[in-house]
């Protein structure tokens, strides 16, 4: 793993990506250091998710690169997975298997952190529902157990595509103040909404893709 | 990431597909059920003869094991890509190579063990003889395995597409014969009393070397459809 | 030279040198082939066994060595454009698997027409008509799963992806069809095995192959252009070429 | 609703799916290349003696087809399901089993019909006399549409479950097989010189049945599935 | 056809609708007449869908019956389809048929009106797309064309699952106009949606489903 983790470092310059011939956005650069969140907004269609798939290394940018402290992506490979979380428009959780089980799997794949799995479900206000098979539980309820992965894995970096489709007002709180929090430890946020994100004050950059 | 990591990661996901698939176990049964119903179709096709059902039989087995597996096969991904699972996969620490030889394996042991299984069955329902029911296992045991492997670089090309299904068929059917070659020609063998040993070496190193391939050309395959 | 290739591997620069060495690579072609085709039909004495009905063979054997040459063409451009990322390494592999479909599916058809006079049917489960059927549908799998994914970039990859899996079982493929064969059959009427060959028919037989390959070479360049100017079609240099007059 | 009304109706459907069948032209021909992909399985499961391959021919062809019936009969109302057309169609002025009549006829024309234009060549393939190729595409022509009205109800009866695929099989493959016997018999007598009209009407009459019946049943079915 | 259809009657007398064993509601009736809209409103998952779907005669209700004109409408069945158009959650076009073809096909499928399909096109704001393939047009041009079904039958009853779906401001004009010229007409609506409905000085009944 990389000794710079302390102060992470996430940068894209020049990237470029072209879908079924459509230009979605070129020549779009930023830098992005601990503590800093990166918000990405635009209409539908715009080219959000595929701006986030491109950051998670699932997508290759059509021109540009990407680099984590200085290295490309796709060299690091795993050992920038092993940096970073991601939690996309679908969920990833498996409805047959019961909440603490989806977290199980989540931590044995990546790298483990020390919180225990009751710890983020409270965290995530899913106490009580441990042993329920997911599919029992409603549609916000599963995309708070898919945000309580966020937890129990050490990601510096973590990239949110709309985290808040589906929660109501409470639950937008509590992931907020996930959020926060996980910034205030030196650690980096890339999202997208449409609702409007309440932060606080942490250190903020905006990129519109409909502009 | 250490090889202990590794480990871990790869019992993990073993231990989530097997649950799962534990959890939905009226589906599990369709595989071997689709094997029986196949097999059984061929005598209602040829006519009864026992002479000819016993020189057919091997090759008739053999060709259900296939068309068994590969209809299964889509269920090794299908899901976790609609979930959006296979994405987490992707993203985990680890070489996704190793994550599918984990969800290869789970595979395996859910459809193909199965096969195995009922397999003497179908040869004694078929007329072959002991022997040959035995190397019908023995080549289920060494080749189910391949075509679980060899498939899955199918199913991880054709993963995002709507109309998975047919076209998967096309993609590996030409790559499972020279399974279905050996070791149906291994069961014939035995039945005339030759020896099989060479079959079966083939068979074996068929498999080390789709153990040792298939996993970098699925993890391949699989981040280009995803892209 | 280093810098040629460079060159030549962006897609503007290939479809200009492309479109320059066509007429050339056409014109040779076509001279080469009716040259072979006068010496065959016309020159080439009479086979003492099997009368004129060999001089399908002028057609048959070229194609049968082109579908291979084809699919190993394919794997290895496949593979090129995924370790390099070159996109005209994919477009090769991609224009190249319909050209290989129809030389393996002519060799087939020339091969049973020349089977009912020769051994008196139309076709054997001999290894080798086995394993190019088998080629038939590995180069169908090929084409089908490209046209079955949209986007065309992913689906280049993809279909190399395959190629190249398909190349690594193409010798098993064989080796296996080939012992299948001599375990179950006695001796068989398909021994292909033209011992000492007239040199008036092996001058028709390599000029009718070289023929082939130029046509290869040209249909997939045209192939390539064509891939090329859908897939850059947003680009300046293709509006410019499509504006000019 | 007046008769015109309803042809028009029908014709519409008909067209309709013709249609849609052939801007996707790539797919319409993989159900004939699995066709002919797993008759060519066998002569490498059993062996390539021309007498055996003639005497299973008849019974392997039929298989394959049921099999490509099988896996092309998904495609049927799978994705007017997805996109919601199907709740449209039951929602038209018009009896449903009408126009489950139309798009099980656009089914057979699109997968059924290219079965019976190929049939001859693997019948060579196969080594059958030229009588036998001639009941072949007789028989082809009888029991296919059979396979696509009876198999229509499986379809109707999974549309909305997520894995279809297998549960499709083990519903539907049961019914075919009268049509499998009757039609393999057919043509192994006429290799043998015997024959065949006792078949072939029987077929007829199994066609005429699955006309008048079926339509009804996958109506019934749809509306079970959707509700 | 039935000869009453210059004054319908759309009633329904306590409906049930049971689902995975939980009641969505129960004993739910009201009466509807030519020229009256029925706005169905309530939370997700609160049952609005499958009312519609009850309504519409794809599902049998658990208890309860409908009338059209005071016949039960699946005694009617094919009749009562004459007289009814519905719009899904789905759109129920196919994607590789042109704007034209997806209207013909429905016009084929029910009893077709006198408005020319480029009319319907037209009035949904699709002149144009006519011969485009559908899968090339955006998400909110597939749900214009699937409302534009409506036009080309003649359909007393329109019923409409979240019609504003994926429509812009504009969008959502047109159809508010369409609807009240329906309404005008002595036609019927019943209808949910999330958004606020303007239908001017339109005969409005409402349900609530989470009351
Ligand atoms: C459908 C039937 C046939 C098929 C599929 C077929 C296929 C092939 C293939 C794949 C090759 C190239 C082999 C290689 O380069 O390794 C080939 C070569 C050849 N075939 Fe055929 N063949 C067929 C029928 C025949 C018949 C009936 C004859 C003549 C009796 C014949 C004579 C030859 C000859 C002389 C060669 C060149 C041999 C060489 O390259 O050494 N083929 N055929
Ligand atoms: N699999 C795909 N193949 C081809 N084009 C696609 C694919 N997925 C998305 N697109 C196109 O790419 C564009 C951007 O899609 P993307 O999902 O990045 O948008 P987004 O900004 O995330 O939108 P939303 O707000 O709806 O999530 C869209 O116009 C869409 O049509
Ligand atoms: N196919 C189904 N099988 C079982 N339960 C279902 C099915 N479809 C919906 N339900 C359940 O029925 C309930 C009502 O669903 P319905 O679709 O009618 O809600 P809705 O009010 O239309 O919601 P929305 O605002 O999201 O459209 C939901 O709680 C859902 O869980
Ligand atoms: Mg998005
Ligand atoms: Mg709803």
């Amino acid at each position: 793993m990389n000794t710079d983790t302390d102060k992470p470092r996430l940068e894209a310059s020049s990237l470029c990506c072209i879908r079924d011939d459509r230009t979605l956005f070129a020549d779009l650069g930023f830098r992005l250091h601990g503590g800093q969140a990166l918000l990405v907004e635009g209409r539908n269609g715009s080219g959000k998710t595929s701006l986030l798939r491109i950051l998670c290394g699932i997508r290759m940018p059509d021109e540009g690169r990407v680099s984590w402290n200085g290295e490309d992506i796709f060299r690091l490979g795993g050992d920038y997975h092993a940096c970073t979380a991601y939690v996309g428009h679908r969920d990833g959780v498996k409805l047959d298997l019961t909440a603490r089980e989806n977290l199980a799997v989540a931590r044995g794949l990546g790298a483990p952190s020390e919180t225990p799995l009751e710890d983020a479900l409270e965290a995530v206000g899913l106490s009580g529902f441990d042993d329920a098979p997911v599919r029992n539980l409603s549609a916000g309820q599963q995309r708070r157990l898919a945000l309580a992965r966020l937890l129990v894995t050490r990601s510096k970096l973590w990239i949110l595509d709309e985290p808040f489709t589906s929660l109501d007002r409470h639950g937008i709180t509590v992931i907020e103040t996930l959020v926060t929090q996980h910034l205030a430890d030196n650690g980096m946020l890339v999202a997208t909404s449409h609702h409007a994100v309440d932060l606080r004050d942490a250190d903020i950059q905006r990129i519109n893709l409909s502009a | 990431m250490s090889s202990a990591q590794l480990n871990r990661a790869f019992v993990v996901l073993l231990k989530r597909d097997l649950t799962l698939a534990f959890r939905r176990r009226s589906e599990m049964v369709n595989p071997l059920l689709f094997f029986v119903l196949v097999t059984t179709l061929f005598p209602l096709g040829v006519g009864a003869d026992p002479a000819l059902l016993r020189s057919i039989g091997p090759g008739i087995i053999w060709v259900a094991a296939l068309l068994a597996a590969l209809l299964s096969l889509e269920s090794v991904l299908r899901s976790d890509f609609e979930d959006g699972s296979l994405e987490q996969l992707m993203l985990s620490a680890h070489p996704l190579s190793v994550l599918m030889l984990a969800k290869v394996l789970a595979h395996w042991l859910v459809t193909g063990l199965p096969l195995l299984l009922v397999a003497p069955l179908l040869g004694l329902l078929l007329g072959l003889s002991g022997d040959a029911i035995v190397t019908l296992v023995q080549t289920l045991a060494l080749g189910t395995p391949v075509l679980s492997l060899v498939g899955t670089i199918g199913v991880a090309l054709t993963v995002g597409l709507r109309k998975g299904g047919m076209i998967l068929s096309l993609l590996v059917l030409p790559l499972y014969i020279p399974v279905l070659i050996f070791a149906a020609d291994a069961v014939t063998s035995t039945g005339a009393g030759l020896p099989v040993t060479a079959q079966l070496s083939l068979l074996s190193a068929l498999l080390v070397l789709a153990l040792s391939l298939t996993p970098a050309a699925t993890a391949a395959a699989l981040k280009i459809s995803l892209a | 030279m280093w810098h040629f290739f460079h060159q030549l591997a962006s897609p503007r620069y290939f479809y200009r040198f492309a479109g320059r060495i066509l007429p050339w690579l056409g014109a040779a072609c076509l001279l080469l082939m009716l040259a072979g085709l006068y010496q065959g039909l016309l020159v080439a004495p009479t086979d003492y066994q099997q009368g004129d009905s060999y001089r399908i063979m002028f057609i048959h054997v070229p194609a049968a060595w082109m579908s291979l040459f084809v699919y190993v063409v394919m794997a290895v451009s496949g593979a090129v454009g995924l370790v390099w990322r070159i996109k005209l390494a994919e477009i090769v592999a991609v224009a190249s698997a319909p050209i290989g479909a129809s030389f393996t599916f002519l060799a087939l058809v020339t091969g049973a027409i020349w089977g009912k006079p020769t051994w008196g049917t139309w076709w054997v489960w001999d290894a080798r008509l086995t394993s190019e059927l088998i080629l038939l549908f590995l180069y169908l799998g090929v084409i089908a799963l490209n046209s079955a994914i949209e986007d065309k970039r992913t689906a280049a990859r993809a279909t190399s992806v395959l190629a190249l899996v398909g190349v690594v079982n193409i010798p098993i493929i064989h080796y296996s069809v080939e012992w299948w064969n001599t375990l179950h059959q006695g001796a068989t009427v398909t021994k292909f095995d033209v011992p000492s060959i007239d040199l008036r028919m092996l001058i028709p037989l390599l000029l009718m192959a070289l023929a082939f390959k130029l046509f290869y070479l040209v249909v997939v360049l045209m192939r390539a252009r064509c891939e090329i100017l859908q897939r850059e079609r947003n680009t300046g240099w293709v509006r410019e070429l499509v504006e000019a007059p």
